[in-house]
């Protein structure tokens, strides 16, 4: 079987598609590892849905305060250029269309962009959180997921079984095997792993994945 | 005038049955835990108040704040965004056996609907959850060719909230991200109560640094060394305290 | 001819009904001047559409800040508990009913609670400012006004002829010979000039003036 | 990245024929009379922009800023509260000879539809207006019992904005009532110029004290000693100025 990427590594591959500059907001979870990974020379400024714009990394073990937490709760800290701002601010941010990038996790991606990544089904407690003003606020709403579940069951489908978070918003996907863009309803490959075919990427993913242009390799360094 | 409540206790006296009652924070950053404390103390003291509709981003962690005012029995309806936490034990078994009633909102939706509750907006339109079950049942309208949702504002008979300077007035400035919903809350409610670590004079603080103006708040009481709940789940405390 | 009420007169009369601690608008104009005559003991806290709650008086000549204007463009100062904030901030206090009295001026108030106070017509040019907001906001909508126009015609009027700031709105008018409350669609007078008849007000009135109670002596210092 | 231009003129190089520009200020305070008149200078020297939709709260006073770009042909219509100031002959002449076209907006739904096209949400319903001239032909929905307006969001190409600090990311600060429709005004254009009085370093600004946050700002450039109108007009300034 073939070493697909781990998170980390899909992190690093999303951070590279990310400008100088550029206005991010990462879910809660793997994609929060992305800021770990700006490229040099570049310097992305991480938004968070619970009021501050441009928050640095973790404080180090025991100089938590924890009036400086960011969506998912963790600890972060302050660099120069933070601002904070209340909740209804913070939102304008993404709903305005403020925000040059969201990166979320999900449970279901389908071909027409669709997104599932908040309820599970009827059973247990739902948490839908910032992900839906994210996928219709910012200008690009890209995912970062396995690309089967631990069940080997495909992630990206033809149409999402799970309640939905957004519908047609998601245009790219990093997942542990491929990039791919969704374009005029359909997964349009980009970059897969070197050592996986076209037929095997297609056996692990729940809908047609088209190849109009060239493929490169989803090349990642250990991490 | 002076918006200064002596004691936590009177702060919370007036909070009635049945009230819908705001209460700031996003997880432990914000959460007015004193005030929640005393209400809880006023609860198991007299009975009231009882069977409130709460109004946070979250649904309580472990077994302090907002966890222990679901535990006391005293909430029979939560309006949320985010009812997971580190331990939101308290809140899941309520919900999983019926015992409360969850209206699960987008954050953003969430924010928006105070926003407007403050500022006599009854409804605006949001791309948020269009297509979504949370959108269900809610009109829906098309604008430049594109669809959203509905929906309505959100007030509270009272909004408990945490704030960091506050002068007699009613002024208020918070710390870092805990101001989060709270300029939203203090808008929103018929009667705004604010616990702050310290009451100052009209001028101490500068007029470019108010976040929220005095108008939107109608009590203030001081909480000099206000509890931060992350910190009091960290070391497993309960409210109210176990007998040992 | 009896003495009517000067604007300055009215003023002091409006500011007598206004409790400690209120949060009050006063329109552009002679309204302005209700904030010189707070009865002693009580403090109200002035707001101005542009961003300033708890503002000063006139600063001295010479030493005005043109950054610090009230709705009318005209200087005030600071004062310990002021607070700057932007424009939709400042009509969320309007519009979200946390101001507890407004005052405005008007062409005309009508007995349903009618108020036209913006444009005199077609003809020039139309301004409305923050009326409008200020009508459906406030707790309580008073009018200071001359009881007639200068040419002697009423401005308390059955309906408004001239185009509407709000419907419905008004709850009370402070005007050179009375004070007037608006109650179920009619005028109930309350106070009037002692010299003056109530046959000679109805006269001067363009609507039925009721008189369900006691109507006091509008008795205001010279000032 | 930095944020900051070079010069009054690169600053509002783009602005084309026909397009939307907000301009922040009340009267005179906080309008930014270096942008609008370098606006100015650069249709003198090429004959653009014109046409413009002009957003402001007022339709200038006297001769310089607003009123000098009115003066100088470049707006085709005015959105605007009030259209009255000491000295309104430039608008009011063109207006009553029908040269310019104005849409009245109240002054609380003319925020409000700026705030909203910043924020995403493209219409929201207002008790504001109801029953008026103002209100005619726009939709009416009854909540609760009591009737509202539906108003739409405002948007902008530009929007030309005056402050007092700016960091580099354009993170800003402003003075006194000289806010008023700037913040609302940085959110609802696709491309935000703000003239400060000092470009600061990042971490310059205390984040609890920013009123702008950076990601609504795409340029900043410095006037150190910018000009109030108010002084301006009375010492009866023209722009740009009459040969003598």
């Amino acid at each position: 079987m073939i070493a697909k990427l781990s998170p980390t590594q899909m992190a690093w591959r999303a951070a590279q598609d990310i400008d100088d500059g550029a206005y991010v907001n990462l879910g809660i979870g793997f994609p929060e590892l992305v800021a770990r990974f700006q490229p040099p020379g570049r310097q992305a400024i991480f938004h968070t849905e619970n009021g501050i714009l441009g928050f640095g990394g973790a404080p180090h073990p025991g100089e938590e305060d924890w009036d400086l937490i960011n969506a998912g709760k963790k600890a972060v800290t302050i660099k120069p250029g933070t601002a904070f701002f209340h909740h209804a601010d913070s939102f304008a941010m993404v709903r305005g269309g403020h925000l040059d990038v969201a990166i979320l996790g999900a449970y279901e991606v389908a071909e027409t962009g669709d997104l599932a990544n908040w309820s599970t089904g009827p059973k247990g407690v739902p948490a839908v959180g910032g992900a839906m003003d994210l996928v219709h606020g910012a200008r690009r709403v890209a995912v970062m997921t396995d690309h089967v579940t631990k069940d080997g069951k495909p992630k990206l489908v033809a149409r999402c079984t799970l309640p939905l978070t957004g519908v047609a918003c998601v245009t790219r996907v990093y997942s542990s095997h491929a990039v791919i863009d969704i374009e005029g309803g359909h997964f349009v490959l980009r970059e897969k792993l070197p050592g996986l075919s076209l037929d095997d990427l297609q056996s692990l993913t729940g809908a047609e994945l088209r190849t109009p242009g060239p493929v490169g390799d989803l090349i990642v360094p250990e991490l | 005038m002076d918006k200064t409540i002596g004691s936590l206790a009177l702060a919370v006296a007036t909070i009635g049955d049945g009230m819908t009652v705001m209460i700031g924070g996003f997880g432990g950053s914000g959460a007015p835990v004193e005030l929640i404390h005393a209400l809880i103390d006023r609860f198991l003291a007299t009975g009231h108040p009882h069977d409130l509709t709460v109004v946070n981003n979250n649904a309580g962690n472990g077994h302090v704040g907002l966890a222990a005012l679901i535990e006391a029995g005293m909430v029979r309806k939560l309006i949320c965004s985010f009812p997971r936490s580190a331990d939101p034990v308290v809140f899941t078994e309520r919900y999983l056996a019926g015992r409360i009633d969850l209206e699960l909102v987008p954050q953003g939706t969430l924010a928006e609907r105070i926003r407007a509750g403050g500022a006599g907006i009854p409804a605006f339109y949001t791309p948020t959850g269009h297509g979504t079950d949370l959108a269900k049942g809610k009109p829906v309208e098309v604008f430049d060719g594109r669809p959203y949702v509905r929906e309505r504002w959100l007030k509270a008979d009272v909004a408990l909230v945490k704030a960091h300077l506050g002068d007699r007035l009613g002024n208020l400035t918070y710390r870092m991200a805990a101001r989060n919903f709270g300029p939203l809350m203090c808008m929103a409610a018929a009667r705004t109560i604010v616990q702050v670590s310290r009451i100052v004079e009209p001028g101490q603080i500068d007029p470019e640094a108010v976040v929220t103006p005095g108008i939107f708040v109608q009590g203030l009481v001081e909480v000099p060394v206000p509890a931060q709940e992350e910190d009091l789940n960290r070391a497993g405390a309960r409210y109210p305290r176990v007998a040992e």
